[in-house]
Order: C-alpha cells, then structure tokens, then sequence
C-alpha cells in the first residue's frame, strides 16, 4: 500500500531548477534512503514533502490525499513527520517541553479551560505527561526530561528532535541527516533506534543520508538524485554497483 | 499646476531633511542590527550645537555645521563606546531598550541645560527668494535641499569606494566574516556611528534652520519620521533610507495640502503598513528565506 | 493535582490573601493615604498592562511597541459601554458595571487585536514593531478626530469605579489567568513559535493562527487594563495613549524579563515607584530614570528573571533547607 | 546560590517598598510655613506652559514673603511635574495633599490635567485656582475651582470681534492646532462669532500637536488670500507660522489668542503689525504690570509670557483669600474666594458663580517694532 507519493514534482527557484520531475513512492512500513552529492537537491525534496515549498509542479499524495498547498502543521497532522539537517529543538523548554508540544494535537482542551484550570485540564495534562515520557524513556531519555534542550549533549539532541517528531503520531517519518555530525559509535547506536522505531510504530521512514554505511546498512531502497533529478533506484546493492552513482560521486 | 508644484518643492524640503537623519539610523542598523532611538535626539543636539556656535561665537555658515557635525560625530562614538558596545552580545531588545534609555537621558538633559523654552535659531544662510514663473523657492529650502543631497552623494562614494567604507559593509554583511578578513570591527562600529551622527546633526541643523527653532523635544517627530522612512526603504540599505525619506517627505506634504492635515500622520503610517504588508522588508529591501 | 502542586497553590493562595489583609489593615487605619493607594491602583494597572504585553513579546517573542493603542481602544469602549449603562437607569451594583465594563473593554481591544493581528503577523522583528507603532498612532489620531468620544479635549464624566480592592483582585485573576495560560498546551504553542517558528510548524503547530491567537489575547487584557484605567482616572485624553506610553510598557516588560510574569510583576511596580520616590527631584528624575534604565541593561541585559518566574514555594524552601545546612553545620562544631 | 541573593534582594525590596509605603505618613503643614500646590508640565513637549506659570507663581510667592507673608507665616510654593499626562497629574495631586499637606492649589496648568484631576479636588473639596486651565468644564460643578484666565470662547469671541469690527475684515482662514484643545476651542468661538458679524470663513486648516512644517497648509492659506489668518496658538508654534508665512509673501493680517504672548521676543520682524487677544498689556502704565515685568525680567532674565503673568496673579488672588479667611481651612478659604477682587497685572479678578473670572476685559494687543503695543479693549457681553 502506498502511503506517500509524489509524482513528477519540481521545484524552480528564479531561473534555477532544484529539483526537475521528481518520483517517489513509499509503501507501508518501508525503510528508504534518499542520497545524493552536496546540492543534488535532497534537503529540497524534503522541503516540498513537508510543505515548507509549495512545488512549481507535480502532486504529492498523502494516504490518498493531495498534500499540495497545505501548511507544514496541516501536513504533519494528516501524518508526515520530520526532523532537521541542522537540528531544530526548542532550545529554551525543556527536553519534555520539546515533545509535549508536539503532542498538541492529542491534548484536548481548550483555551479556557486551560486558563482556568478545571479538571478536564488536570486530566489531559497527566495524560500528555505519562504519553511523553513514555515516548522519552522509547529513546532512554527519561533522565534529561527536565533539562533544557540546549544544554543536552549533540547525539541527545539529534535522539530528541526524532522523538518530537514522533510524538505528533506519524505514518511517515523523514528524517534530514540525522547521523550528521555523530562519531562511528553514537551512528551505530542511531542505526538501531532508528530500525526498532520503525519496527515499533509500525511506521515508514525516508531519510536523506550521506553516511553510506548507515544507509547502505539499514535501508531496504535507496533512491539517489544528482542536480534535482532520480539517476538510480534500487536495493543497496544494485546502487553500490551502478556506475551512474559513482560517476556523480566520484566525477568522471 | 503652480500650487502642485510648490507643494513638490516643500515636500522635497522636508524630504531631504528626513533622508538625511533616516541615513544615520540605517547605517547603524545596518552594522549592528540596532535600532538607534537616540538618533533624534543626536539631531536635536546637532542643532543645539549649531545654535550656540552661531549665536555665542559668531562662527561663519561653513564652519557653524562642521563644528556641530565633527562634535556630534564625537558624542555619537562615545554613546556607542558607553552604552551599545557592553550589550553588543546581549539580546537585542536589550540593546533597545538601552537606546531608549540614552534617548530619554539626552532629552532631560537637553531639558536641564538648555531649559524648555524654543531658541529661535538664527538665519544662518542668506535669504532670498527666487521666482520661478509663479513659483517661489526661498534660498533656504534651496541650500537645505543642495546640502542633503551633496552629502548623500559624499557618503555613497565613501561607502562605495573608500576602505573604511568597503569595511563598513562587510561587516554590515557579515561580522564574523569580516572579523576573519582582518577588519577591526570595534573601529568601523565607531566609524558608522560618527558618520551617522554628523549627518544627523547636519539633519538636525538644517531641521532648525528651516522650522527655526531647537528645543529639547524637537528630535522626537522627525526621529520617529525618519526611523518610518528607513523601514519603508528597507532598514540596512543606505539607498532605501534615502528614497524613503523623500517618500514621506512628499506624502506627508502632499496629503495635507490635498487630503487632510488632521490625518496626516495617520495617512502616512497607513501607508507604511500598507507597504509592508506587500513588501515585507521595505522598498528596497531584499526577501531572504530562511534556510530550512 | 499531585501534593506539590496543591502545596504550591495554598502558599500562594496564603501569600496573595495576607498581603491584600496588609493593605486592607493599612488603608482602614489611614497609615496608607490616598496617595499611596493611587500609586498603588495605577502598580497594578501597570502591571496589568505589563503582563498582557508580555504573552506577545515574552511568549510570543514578538516585538510589540503598539501596546498603548489597544488600551485606549479598551479604555474608551468600556467607559462609553459604562456611561451608556449608568444613563439608562438599570439599578446595577458598582461592581456588576465594573465587571461588565472591563469584559467590553477586553472584547473590543481583543477584536481589533484580532483584525490587527491578522495582516501584520506575517512580518517579523522589526518591521512588525514599526508596523504596530503605526496602528497605535493611527488609533491615537482616530480617537483626537473622533467626536463621540470628546476628540482631542478628551473624554469626560466616566464614574470612578475602581478601587484599590477590586483592582488588585482584578490584578491577581489576570496574573493567574496569563500565568497558567503559559503553562496550557496553547501557550506552549505560542512559546515554541518564540523559540523556532519552523520547527514549530513541523512540530504540527499552527503557526499563524497562534500568533493571532497570542495578539488578540494580549489586545484583550490591554483591553482590560485600559478599562481599569478608565474608570479609574473618570477622565481620558488620546494623548496619554500615545508612543511613549507604548514605549514605558514595552520596558517593563524587558526590564522584568521577557516571558517570566512574576518579572513583569516586580519590574512594573519598580518602574511605577520609581519616579513617584523621585519625584521631589523635579526635571532631574527623568535623568535618573533613564540612567537606571541604561544601568540595568547593561548589567543584566536579560532581565531581571530573565525566563525564569520567581517561585515564593521554591524560595520558603530554599531558606527552610539553608536552615538545615546552618544546623548540621552547627552540628558539626558541637560535637 | 547566585539566584537565591537575587531573590532575596527582591523581596527585601518589595517589603522595603511596602514599609516605605506605610512609613511616610502625613508631613502636613508646620506651623509656621503655609504651603501652596503647584502642578503643570514641566518636562516633555508642554514644558515651557508649566514652567512659565511656576515662574510667576514663585515670583509671587518671593515678593509676599519678601512683604511679611500671610501674618508673619512665609509661603511656600511646592511645584510638581505633570509631564502633561493626566496620571501623573493626580499622583501629583495626590502627593501635595496627603504628603505636603498644601491649603490649596494653583493648577493645573493645561486643561487636560486639570479635568483629570477635578473629580478628586472636588471631592476633597481643596481650594484651587488654575491660573492658565480653559476649557469650559473645568470650573463646572466644582465650587472649589476657580480660574483665573478667561476661557477660550470668550477669548475668540473677542478676536472675532475685533477682526470683523476693528479691522474691517470679510474675509478670514483659520489656521488650527488639531489636538490642542485651546486652539480648537478658541477656533471654534472665532468662527461663530465672525460669521454672525457677516465675516466669511474662507477656509480652515489645520496641524497636528507635533507638526513643524506648515508650508502645505500656508500655501493653501495664500492661494485663499483672506483678509485676516486667525493662528491661536503658542508661540513657539505661532513664531514658525509667521515666519514662514512671510517668506512666503503672504500679506493678510496674523490675528491670535494669549498663546501670542512673548512673541515679540524672537519673532519680532515675523510678527511685526499683527494682532493679539491678551490678558494684559506690557506698555501699560498700572504699576501692577511694569513692577511685575520688571521684577521677573530680573528673576528670570527673560520677558514674562501670558502663563507667568496668570500664574502670578493666582498666587496672589490665593493668598488674599487666605489672609481673608483668616484661617486655612478648605470651606474657608473657598467662601473668600467667592469674594475676590484682585487687582492684578492681567486685570481685575472677580469670579462669577461658576468660578470663571467675571467681565473679565479682554486686551488687543499690536506687535509694533519689537514691542507690544496695547490697542484696545473688549469686552463681551
């Protein structure tokens, strides 16, 4: 079953094409991997998947439903979650704030309520307090639940910034780098998470990498881009081999 | 046709003025992203200056705006030394607020030294008025006009090809940059807010030239003008601060004489929104995305 | 509600009640005159004032330097809705019109929050606050040309209805209301839009409609405030409300720590006191007002609380356990 | 630990505040010192109304105490800033009562602080007299306020009057400060009066409170070409406008309110042959006004304006009823009030039952050479 596709789109920036005719579709529960040299385009890919960028072209699906035009937060509530190259934590809240937030949408009271404090807000904010710890201790995090985000250690971070991005309940989850800046360790450690995630929230997983061991490690597909556009789609094995990939790699 | 000309005159006075106090605010921001509350009141004592200069010392026109500018340039490095450069690494609305601060300090201190009463300033230019078919353009509004745009030129080849101001604009692009090509940020900081300062003096002089009074309060409109006009323009962008200034200058004008008087600042701030709205960061300025 | 959280609520509950039986005492007995009480209702109409402006520039991490303008929208809304109501006769306790004064006041500051907030939300930083300058004055003007409401001669004969009773109880609801508003999942909302505006939205935020949500909540108790206000001077000119006066507010909040209440709360009446203990220096306590303003800021940029709120459970308990620390301490040398 | 001083600073200084509330209870008066309020604006932009009036007022206080006080006790005068915002006007109010403990008020100076502060004064039932404070309402339905100026119809009346009749005009432009309710005011009662003597208005613009550019409204005014231009204003906005209006060759007569006064200062070539509505004449021979003009040119080194003048007079007309009453009781010195009949410099003092001065004349005064030059009189009826 599909549960995310995009079919041809583009992306033009003034006269600069980022992204040309781009395909993707991802089935339930799938691990892919979505690699390319420094300025292929991926991160814009991301872009446009998640709404930051409205496509000049083409239709993103999402469990059936258009995605285009709608706004990050509209997205993420129809079920596509992410993370950031550059990590993205709410620096000043603390790692258990971090998540709450993005439990928002399970929260359910209104704003009155919540000013006055009746009991249905009691209720909801013990619900939410147990829901995210949960989630915290997922990632061994439960130790730092009330420690400001800027003040974790980097892997922590990158572990946090998943775990929000899992608290809005995701079908699809798209991680941007997330071993970027991790010595061989902490990937090793990130691959595992990474993999029983997945296996845990029953959920699939595109992630831009250029770690080749983590990628070549764990996804099942791996689509590689140069200058915006798909140049090879396979199992880890067949790109390892394909001579178009190590050509944008390596230069001719 | 006469009457609309006549107003195009006035407004280009008052316009100039505007553009040339709005260009302290813009470089300063420019370069530390601040926004220089004071900058009316570094006007106000421009003029104060110019006032004493030409009452008590009988000094001559030239040497009546250089004496204000170069001690106002002066008092304008020290504010930045004192007040600005500990909060450079603080959080910004810090640094406002401290503006604010050295803004309501220098108007009482005006207030106590020269009391509240106008001082009338003196003509300081020659005067006479010339015909033009129907229309007439008095000496002042001439000179004020010539002078604004003469030093707008000045400061623009400053800027553009002089060292110091090649080093006010990388580090306007980029500080830690700059800091890296070997320029020394503290002095180009101090450089700005010297050039800014004198030209808000000259701004402030002029200013009391034309409306012939300097009192301490009289920084307070045309700051908060000239600071509507460097945001029209695009804050940062010395250009922008220039075209803004006549923008206001001219609709400020032009909606008393046809509009309404009573709602003149109202039309103008109207319009700013209205410009922000469609261009969020001004006329001139640039939309920068942030990068995701 | 866990042990901690209801020991913390009867603590300040205790505190809130004997500082008001501390007022009450000294102004029954006259110790207090009514120039101390004025000082006081105008502290907490600051305050007030102060708090609302914080859920846009403290939460929000907007910079808001319109402030003055949807008080007056409150302040002239509640005292016409007020004059109306006692011109029509109805037999309502002073308390009731109050009450329904400052609702009014609220709503309409709160609606036109809502228009303004919409278009102009979408700009950021500075541009935002010039943009918010520009509506004030705009309201300023309006209110100087509008005849209804006295012009520019100003507004006169609003019944003096509040005290220093029922403003401080009003003080201590709004401090309670934006305190846990700040602690809902809707300010956690509009905080995580403070702190990364993207990662917000892809954390399933809706942005803009916080962002409205936060201005209009923050016109609202403007709203407020400005209808204490109004009934409280019986007499409203639109030239109080102008730049400056947005300006005053905009440093209390900073000067109190942008997002910290109890902040806005200790730098209001600081600020407020302040020029009052000044006063008999004449022209020379504007001087020393900014002085200390420029002092504060650069030894303590952030603030005096910074973020953090100044917790009175947290502080008994810090001096119980500093006790016990001398005692073990005295302990120790005994034996 | 670092956070815990802090914390405790603060309460200590919230307690502080709050025992330094509780400490500083009522000075009141001593016995030998009678104590007189002042209020108006003395930073900001309406600095120079509030100082001005302080200034005359303590000229007065200065020359009564100098003459022996009231029965050998000396005046003091306590002056405190408005910075014309009504908030601080009634903590200002609030102070000279509960904490200087004054017997009565001069202020305040500007009408919008006055307004603000009536309520209470009323309540208080505090005798007050505003030297400068026009608008209408100030004096209605409070026994205990009186003025000392005339108000602002009644002064546009008088100029109208004067323009229409005296001048011989037609034809008039109005040039009005929009949010300055005395220009708006004295505007209106203009415009009324010169309509009904069969003047035509030819046109009216207007200026904001901060406006220094005029040329877009006196270009409109010129291309009008009316008889007379009627300004009221103050001077340091007036000044501007003449000056300006004769760069521009603009040739109908200036006519203006008491603002005018001390425009002859700095203005003199600007203001040269144009009229004003005034409270008194400096030229004048009565010893009241040359002793007063001498004795603040020496205090001050400056010549008097209208507010100082006032300001002066009210300090007088106070202390006349004090000595009256006999006593310092509020209902005391209110009913001698009631009864004044000052000669002073801007004329004699008489209040009607609202408080307003009664018949008060209104003098025209001509700018002529630098000086002032006293015209006529006028009184309305």
């Amino acid at each position: 079953m599909t549960v995310l596709s995009a079919k041809n789109i583009t992306m033009q920036f003034g006269g600069l094409t980022a992204v040309d005719q781009f395909n993707l579709e991802l089935s339930a529960n799938e691990l892919v991997g979505l690699i390319g040299p420094n300025g292929a385009g991926k991160t814009t890919i991301f872009n446009m998947l998640t709404g930051v960028y409205v496509p000049t072209m083409g239709e993103i699906m999402l469990n059936d439903q258009s995605i285009i035009k709608k706004t990050p937060h509209e997205i993420v509530k129809l079920g596509a979650s992410r993370t950031f190259q550059n990590i993205r934590l709410f620096k000043d809240l603390t790692a258990l704030e971090n998540v709450k937030i993005a439990y928002h949408n399970f929260i359910d009271y209104n704003m009155i309520q919540g000013m006055f404090r009746t009991k249905k807000y009691w209720d909801e904010e013990k619900k939410a307090q147990e829901e995210c710890m949960k989630l915290l201790d997922i990632f061994d995090m439960g130790e730092y639940a009330d420690t400001l985000a800027k003040n974790l250690p980097y892997g922590q971070q990158r572990k946090l910034e998943i775990a929000r991005a899992l608290a809005s309940d995701p079908k699809v989850l798209m991680l941007d780098e997330p071993a970027a800046g991790m010595n061989p360790n902490e990937t090793a450690e990130l691959m595992e998470t990474i993999h029983f995630i997945r296996n845990k929230f029953d959920i699939t997983v595109l992630l831009i990498e250029h770690d080749m061991k983590l990628v070549m490690g764990i996804c099942e597909r791996i689509i590689v881009v140069d200058y915006g556009k798909t140049i090879a789609e396979g199992t880890p094995d067949e790109i390892k081999n394909n001579s178009d990939v190590i050509r944008a790699y390596l230069g001719d | 046709m006469n009457l609309f000309l006549q107003q195009l005159i006035n407004g280009l006075n008052v316009g100039s003025i505007y553009a040339l106090i709005a260009i302290g605010y813009t470089m300063v921001y420019g370069i530390i992203k601040l926004i220089n509350f004071a900058h009316g009141e570094i006007m106000m004592f421009g003029a104060y200056f110019a006032f004493i200069a030409a009452t008590s010392f009988h000094l001559p026109v030239w040497a009546v705006l250089l004496s204000s500018m170069v001690i106002m340039a002066i008092i304008g490095v020290a504010i930045e030394f004192v007040a600005y450069r500990p909060l450079r690494n603080a959080p910004r609305l810090s640094a406002l607020i401290t503006a604010i601060g050295v803004s309501l300090f220098l108007q009482n201190l005006a207030l106590i030294i020269f009391k509240p009463d106008p001082k009338v300033m003196p003509k300081i230019f020659p005067e006479t008025i010339y015909k033009l078919g129907e229309i007439e353009i008095s000496s002042t509004t001439l000179i004020t006009i010539g002078l604004s745009l003469f030093f707008m030129v000045l400061l623009d080849l400053y800027i553009r090809k002089t060292k110091q101001g090649r080093a006010m604009r990388a580090v306007s692009e980029d500080k830690d940059a700059a800091i890296l090509m070997g320029i020394n940020v503290n002095r180009t900081i101090s450089l700005t807010f010297a050039v800014g300062s004198a030209l808000g003096a000259l701004g402030g002089v002029l200013y009391s030239v034309a409306y012939i009074q300097v009192y301490p309060t009289m920084g307070v409109m045309p700051g908060l003008k000239a600071f509507i006009a460097a945001v029209l323009g695009g804050i940062g962008i010395i250009p922008g601060a220039m075209l803004g200034g006549f923008i206001i200058g001219m609709v400020e004008t032009m909606t008393k004489a046809y509009l309404s008087t009573t709602w003149a600042d109202a039309i103008v701030f109207a319009i700013l929104i209205i410009v922000l709205l469609f261009k969020p960061t001004g006329i001139l300025g640039k939309n920068t995305r942030e990068k995701v | 509600m866990d042990h901690i959280k209801k020991k913390a609520y009867l603590i300040n509950t205790i505190a809130v009640v004997a500082l008001y039986l501390v007022f009450f005492v000294l102004i029954q007995t006259k110790t207090m005159n009514n120039y101390f009480v004025g000082i006081a209702i105008m502290t907490c109409i600051m305050i007030i004032m102060a708090m609302s402006l914080n859920i846009v520039a403290g939460f929000l991490g907007e910079m808001a330097l319109g402030h003055a303008g949807f008080m007056a929208i409150g302040a002239y809304a509640s005292a016409s809705f007020s004059m109306a109501l006692i011109d029509s006769g109805l037999p309502l306790p002073q308390l009731v019109i109050l009450i329904l004064a400052m609702i009014v006041g609220g709503i309409v500051a709160g609606i036109f929050g809502f228009l303004i907030g919409t278009p102009t939300l979408r700009l950021r930083g500075d541009y935002l606050g010039i943009v918010t300058i520009g509506f004030s004055e705009i309201i300023r003007i309006f209110f100087i040309n509008f005849g209804p409401t006295g012009g520019a001669a100003g507004l006169k004969g609003i019944t003096r209805l509040v005290n220093f009773h029922n403003v401080y109880w009003v003080t201590i609801i709004v401090a309670f209301l934006i305190f846990t508003l700040g602690r809902s999942k809707q300010g956690r909302a509009i905080i995580s839009i403070r702190e990364d505006e993207i990662a917000a939205e892809a954390a399933g935020i809706p942005t803009t409609q916080y962002k409205v949500l936060a201005f209009s909540l923050a016109a609202f108790f403007a709203g407020v405030g400005g209808a204490l206000y109004a009934h409280y001077q019986s007499f409203l000119e639109p030239s109080k409300f102008g730049f400056m006066f947005s300006i005053e507010m905009f440093v209390i909040v900073v000067l109190g720590g942008l997002g910290s209440i109890t902040g806005s709360i200790i730098s209001a009446i600081v600020l407020t006191v302040l020029p009052e203990m000044l006063r008999s220096f004449a022209e020379y306590r504007l001087l020393v007002y900014s002085l200390v303003l420029i002092i504060m800021m650069i030894f303590r940029p952030q603030g005096i609380f910074g973020r953090t709120e100044f917790s009175l459970t947290a502080f008994i308990e810090s001096l119980i356990q500093r006790k016990n620390v001398k005692k073990s301490i005295g302990g120790g040398e005994a034996s | 630990m670092k956070k815990r001083v802090v914390s405790v600073l603060l309460v200590v200084m919230f307690t502080a505040s709050i025992f330094a509330f509780a400490g500083c209870s009522t000075s009141g008066g001593s016995a030998d010192v009678v104590k007189l309020g002042f209020i108006g604006p003395m930073t900001g932009d309406a600095a120079i109304y509030g100082s001005s009036a302080e200034e005359g007022a303590q000229l007065a206080v200065a020359e009564i105490n100098a003459a022996g006080g009231i029965d050998g006790k000396n005046i003091e005068l306590v002056a405190y800033d408005s910075k014309a915002d009504q908030t601080e006007a009634i903590n200002a109010y609030n102070r000279l009562r509960d904490q200087d403990g004054v017997v009565a008020v001069i202020g305040g100076t500007l009408s919008g602080e006055t307004l603000a502060m009536k309520d209470i004064m009323v309540q208080d039932n505090m005798p007050v007299l505003s030297p400068t404070a026009t608008a209408v309402e100030v004096t209605q339905a409070a026994p205990n306020v009186f003025r000392a100026c005339f108000l602002d119809d009644y002064q546009g009346q008088a100029a109208a009057n004067f323009a229409a009749t005296t001048l011989g005009a037609k034809t008039a432009a109005l040039l009005i400060g929009t949010g300055n309710p005395y220009s708006e005011g004295v505007s209106e009662a203009f415009k009324a009066a010169f309509t009904a003597k069969g003047g035509t208005i030819a046109g009216s613009e207007s200026y904001g409170t901060a406006d220094k550019d005029f040329s877009a409204q006196l270009t409109k005014i010129k291309e009008m070409n009316p008889d007379v231009v009627f300004v009221p204003d103050y001077v340091q906005t007036v000044g501007p406008i003449l000056q300006k209006a004769k760069e521009m060759g603009i040739t109908a007569k200036f006519v203006g309110a008491d603002g005018w006064d001390g425009v002859q200062e700095e203005y003199a070539d600007a203001a040269q042959g144009n009229y004003f509505t005034n409270h008194y004449a400096a030229d004048s021979p009565s010893e009241t006004v040359q002793n007063f003009i001498t004795a603040y040119k020496k205090e001050y080194d400056k010549v008097p304006n209208s507010f100082a003048a006032l300001g002066y007079d009210a300090v007088y007309a106070m202390v006349e009823a004090i000595t009256a009453a006999g006593s310092t009781d509020s209902a005391d010195i209110i009913t001698a009030l009631k009864a004044t009949d000052h000669a002073g410099v801007t004329g004699t003092l008489k209040f009607d039952e609202e408080g307003n001065p009664k018949d008060k004349e209104v003098t025209i005064i001509k700018i002529d050479g630098g000086q002032l030059k006293f015209d006529s009189t006028v009184v309305n009826k």
